[in-house]
């Protein structure tokens, strides 16, 4: 699908890295930063996706169509996700149980 | 009697292993085409003994468990295996490749492989009811679906899940096939409003389908196995159900309109001679539903005990969504204005198609609205509603565009008056049929009931008489049609003199479309490009 | 025979409901007439005639008229969006006084009980004029509790409680229904609601077998289980006093500040260590399985009646609607 | 293959949703069930998936220069990386069995009254990690299929499309797993 050859050491780096972050995440998950620990295990998670997907997966050299798909499935996702979550954190805000 | 004296797809091969196994696109249209007739008449003949039980307040002609399987298999068929693949995969994949100028759609295996997967999928669904039915509705609403119903949930759900593959498929092929194989000079504002309907509908069932796969694998990971995902009882949440059901079926319902607005864009220009009045709006608004369709799916919650506040939000959207359909009802019906305008067949069906969709949409935003909701939602009001929209919708289209591609699929017409006969006996028998549900479910008839209150019997009497003409109606196409492929008169390239590339080649087309391919240097309904030497009719 | 064409109205919301509908109903046939009487007139109007067979030039619409149809209907479905919003949040909100009804559904049929301790089963005995507060259940599937004179309908969901309200305004007999699919007998899972004068209701009141108060059935569970063994009034046993609990804010071992209201005692009583209250041990067994959701009303009615309310009227004493 | 690899994502999706919410609704059991779960097990397993990614990325590479050893050479690594991922999971969920964590009518968890939530959990866990096995199981086959195609000399420079779709897939398959880990394993660790 591309032409575009990357070097093994690019792909050294990226392997680097990825197994790197996994450590750094492990390690994090001991340590209590209150609410923030979710953010940080997550972070970390899309930081890595983007990584492969970016490097292993080529997206970079890939197509503005391809990219844009990707962004949208993601934003859909984003779209099923926060709009159940809203109805699940907004239950019981009136004090009327089952409202 | 040969139909043309040339070859065409027809004709290429006559064994059932050329039929079986073909990679064309257009005898596998053929194919679904078939499936799903029968499909739609195994519905039918479960709406027919619902309606008739219906007759009478009490329960006499079947028992609770049975009339509870015959509804939940009436949507199911219908649903899964006769509307979402119906115009899609039919006319769509008929027509498709035609009017962008290509010879196949991109990957002709797959969809080969998209019908053995409709077909498989169906038969799991013919075995479980032939087996005993399944009674859960076709909605499997937890807990009932997963604890406590003593039917064939498990092979129902798989059929579903197995038929959904066919549909992200064939989702897939089409979008691939409209972003590569267009030919030169059709660029995206050039194709015909029916292959930007169809873009819009693919995009929904890559998108959607998967998730309803995914919660129908929950569903049967806790039927089988008995672990608890919905499972109140284990502090599970039988709303989260409702929100992945939802996410995928609400926009189902668009997967089913959408396609049947784009065979009404085209029937309404052509019988005008005239461009769609607006076309970028209507090929925007096509857009816009599928994209907003997918953020409403909450608004079947608003009394399920979801939050106040997301109820809200839905309901909100749900008038957004509703302004798209709004302004392709006005494009059309400006269209006519100053146009050349002829009263064959399909344009009939296009013009109960509109009426029927208006008052579907009006009364779309009843339900959309929470205080009316409150009272009207699961009672024959909403009945009432979604078979105005998916029959007096998406199945008027189907049968307009049938008949308006009927010459260019077989090479020969359709017995006019015949036709035009049935599109009458539909759109008076749909009336009568759904019309009088709006008013019982006002009253507050609740759907789903076997045995009712004996103050809405009259009413239901009405409805099973025009169900009785409606049955009629659609009947009266299907043997017509069959009988005019092998009598019918010869229909000639063009009968319509209508714009598409599909009309640029020979009826029916050649195995690969068309003798040269195409280059595009006009829009779409541009009229004064059709060739002069056309066959006029009626 | 007589067609029924208009359902009665004999709720606070029902005329509400109602003139929401009759301009939904306005919009909906200006539209329709406009749609069919444009298509009519325009197909007549444009008939390709014989003889004419030529191509009429086409017209790109002037941009203002696309607006012009897209924003006239956007104002009038926000119309609709509004005046149905406020409908429905009215209808989530259950006044103060209202008076509370226990309802749990099961395949099929529902059971009902009062405060004062009387039990029904697919009948509900109701004064006209007061507000009805609904506190409902299910103990297998989803239902749905459905008045269509009312206006109202809410499931009935296994796991949690859900509220619905309404104030009864003509004395009389409506259909209850079960509105959401529940198995073979879905369509036998109905009753009527009786709507009665002041009086009426009182002397219903005072018939019929009652044994005790749903509160005192509560308290007689409350020892039977042993409830009373650890909960002490007087915040001497392992686990926290339950006098004064409901209504007020409790936190919890998370640090996280939770309303007392019917849902959080529910949980306590069947999930007790999903919430444990700070400054306590996770010491009290599941009540899951061993009491049923009738039992559990009892117990919530039992704590409730812990928390003395100010200016509430006593339970049944008929009082005037406060609307 | 890209649009593909959407509907997997909202396949998938689905599932988080549903892990996500009864998270938010059961934190507490949540914390619990999860630390239950050996993390260094985990995270060694990771970084095998990660490896596996890294030599199939080499694969694509070696098909598009046209080296054919170093190809086969690398795909034989990335499906072996793949078993020992597959054997990993398979040790962990046998003791899950030992454990009782299964869900059914044996499940029990120790130290813990809400054994309603704690299935929950490990129902999903079960049905999380079961449905990225299976991809897993499906993607050792398509490496196998490579490997032998390769074998017998039919990828080129020119003509690689398989090798560069099955590496999308298995890179999807360990993306899938990067969200798996942290959701399933890591979160509220540190409450334990």
């Amino acid at each position: 699908m591309t032409n575009h050859i990357d070097s093994v050491k690019t792909y050294a780096i990226v392997w680097i890295s990825l197994l790197a972050l996994t450590g750094l995440t492990t390690a994090v998950a001991f340590v209590d930063l209150g609410p923030f620990s979710v953010v940080v295990a997550l972070s970390i998670a899309v930081v890595k996706m983007m990584l492969v997907a970016l490097f292993f997966m080529h997206l970079r050299h890939s197509g503005k169509l391809t990219q844009l798909a990707m962004a949208g499935t993601i934003l859909w996702l984003g779209f099923m996700v926060s709009f159940t979550l809203a109805d699940v954190f907004t239950r019981g805000w009136l004090g009327v149980p089952g409202r | 009697m040969m139909a043309t004296e040339t070859e065409n797809y027809l004709t290429a091969g006559y064994g059932l292993k050329s039929w079986l196994l073909t990679k064309d696109h257009k005898r596998i249209a053929l194919l679904y085409l078939f499936t799903i007739t029968l499909f739609f008449f195994i519905g039918g003949a479960f709406a027919t003994l619902i309606r008739i039980e219906l007759l009478t307040p009490q329960g006499d002609l079947v028992s609770s468990d049975t009339y509870n399987r015959l509804f939940t298999m009436h949507g199911i068929t219908m649903i899964f295996f006769f509307l979402i693949p119906s115009i899609p995969a039919t006319l769509g994949n008929f027509l498709i490749p035609m009017m962008i100028g290509a010879r196949d759609l991109a990957f002709p295996r797959i969809n080969l492989l998209s019908w053995y997967l409709l077909v498989v999928g169906g038969l799991f669904a013919l075995f479980a009811m032939l087996a005993g039915g399944v009674d859960t509705g076709w909605t499997f609403y937890t807990p009932y679906s997963t604890t406590y119903s003593n039917s064939w949930v498990i092979a129902t759900a798989l059929g579903i899940f197995v038929a959904g593959f066919s549909s992200i498929l064939t989702g897939l092929n089409f979008i691939v096939t409209i972003h590569r194989m267009r030919a030169p000079g059709m660029t995206w504002f050039r194709m015909p409003l029916f292959v930007w309907a169809h873009y819009a509908t693919s995009v929904i069932q890559v998108l959607g389908t998967p998730v309803l796969a995914v919660t129908l694998i929950l569903v049967l990971c806790e039927r089988v196995f008995h672990i608890g995902i919905f499972d109140p009882a284990l502090g599970g949440d039988p709303v989260l159900f409702q929100h992945l059901f939802w996410f995928y079926s609400h926009p189902a319902v668009y997967i089913m309109i959408l396609p049947a607005m784009g065979v009404i864009s085209e029937l309404i220009s052509t019988f005008s001679r005239k461009a769609i009045f607006g076309y970028h709006f209507v090929a925007g608004s096509s857009m816009a539903i599928a994209v907003f369709g997918f953020l409403v799916w909450g608004h079947h919650l608003f009394v399920s005990t979801q939050s106040v506040y997301a109820g809200m939000v839905f309901s909100f959207l749900s008038y957004a969504v509703a302004i798209p359909s709004a302004i392709k009802v006005f494009n059309w019906t400006a269209t006519l204005y100053k146009g050349s305008i002829s009263f064959e067949t399909p344009m009939l069906y296009a013009f109960g198609f509109i009426g029927l969709f208006t008052i579907g949409g009006l009364t779309g935003l009843f339900v959309a609205s929470l205080g009316i909701d409150v009272h009207v939602t699961d009672t024959y009001f909403v009945v009432a509603h979604f078979h105005y929209i998916m029959v007096g919708g998406a199945i008027m289209a189907f049968l307009g565009g049938l008949h308006f591609w009927w010459p260019k699929i077989t090479g020969r017409m359709y017995p006019e008056g015949w036709a035009k006969l049935s599109a009458a006996v539909v759109f008076v028998g749909f009336n009568l049929t759904f019309f009088p549900q709006f008013i019982l479910g006002y009253l507050g008839m609740p759907r789903r009931y076997h045995v009712y209150p004996p103050e809405f019997q009259v009413l239901h009497v009405m409805s099973t008489m025009g169900a009785s003409v409606l049955a009629v109606g659609y009947l009266m196409p299907m043997i017509y049609l069959v009988w005019s492929y092998k009598y019918g008169p010869l229909a000639g390239d063009n009968p319509y003199h209508a714009t598409g590339l599909e009309w640029r080649t020979s009826s029916p087309p050649p195995l690969h479309n068309f003798d040269e391919l195409p280059v595009v240097t006009y829009g779409a309904y541009d009229y004064t490009t059709v060739p002069e030497e056309v066959t006029s009719v009626g | 025979m007589k067609i029924p064409l208009f359902p009665d109205a004999a709720s606070n919301f029902a005329p509400d409901v109602d003139h929401l509908y009759f301009y939904l109903v306005a919009v909906s046939v200006f539209f329709t007439v406009l749609i069919f009487a444009a298509i009519f007139i325009l197909a007549i109007k444009y008939r390709r005639r014989q003889g004419n067979d030529g191509i009429p030039r086409d017209i790109h619409p002037p941009i203002l008229v696309e607006i012009v149809w897209s924003v006239i209907p956007f104002g009038l479905a926000m119309v609709m969006f509004g005046w149905g919003a406020d409908i429905f949040f009215r209808e989530s909100r259950p006044p103060q006084n209202a008076l509370p009804i226990y309802v749990v559904g099961k395949q099929w049929m529902w059971k009902l009980e009062h405060m004062e301790g009387q039990r029904e089963i697919n009948e509900l005995h109701i004064p006209v004029g007061r507000p009805i507060r609904l506190t409902m259940t299910s103990e297998d599937v989803i239902h749905s509790f459905y008045v269509p004179a009312f206006r109202t309908k809410q499931d009935v969901v296994p796991g949690r409680y859900s509220t619905t309200w309404f104030t009864p305004t003509q004395t009389g007999k409506f259909h209850l229904f079960c509105a959401e699919y529940c198995g073979t007998k879905h369509s036998g899972m109905i009753g009527w609601i009786y709507v009665l004068s002041p009086e009426d209701y009182q002397n219903w009141l005072s018939g019929g077998n009652r044994t005790g108060t749903l509160a005192e059935r509560g308290e007689k569970l409350f020892n039977d289980l042993a409830c009373s063994n650890c909960h002490k009034p007087d915040n001497s046993g392992r686990c926290p006093t339950l006098v004064n609990v409901f209504g007020s804010s409790v936190k919890l071992t998370d640090g996280q500040v939770v309303k007392a209201d019917e849902a959080y005692i529910r949980e306590s009583i069947l999930r007790p260590d999903a919430k444990v209250v700070f400054g306590y041990q996770p010491l009290m067994p599941t009540f899951q399985g061993q009491v049923t959701e009738e039992d559990v009303l009892e117990l919530v009615e039992y704590v409730k009646s812990l928390t003395p309310k100010p200016p509430a009227p006593a339970p049944g004493v008929a009082q005037a609607s406060n609307r | 293959m890209w649009i593909f690899l959407i509907t997997e994502i909202m396949f998938f999706g689905g599932m988080f949703l549903a892990y996500i919410v009864y998270r938010a609704l059961y934190p507490g059991t949540f914390a619990v069930t999860s630390s239950s779960l050996n993390v260094y097990i985990g995270a060694a397993n990771t970084a095998v998936l990660l490896c596996s990614s890294f030599t199939m990325v080499l694969a694509v590479r070696s098909a598009q220069l046209g080296r054919q050893t170093a190809l086969a050479v690398n795909i034989v690594l990335t499906l072996l990386l793949g078993l020992v991922f597959l054997g990993v999971k398979a040790f962990e969920w046998s003791e899950k069995f030992a454990e009782h964590h299964v869900p059914g009518t044996h499940f029990h968890f120790e130290g813990i009254a809400n054994q309603g939530p704690a299935q929950l959990f490990f129902s999903l866990y079960f049905a999380m990690t079961g449905l990225h096995a299976l991809h897993m199981v499906v993607g050792a086959g398509l490496m196998t299929w490579l490997l032998i195609w390769s074998l017998r000399g039919k990828f080129s420079a020119e003509y690689m499309t398989p090798v560069d779709i099955a590496g999308l897939y298995w890179h999807f398959v360990d993306i899938i797993w990067i969200f798996l880990f942290p959701l399933l394993y890591l979160i509220d660790r540190h409450l334990k």
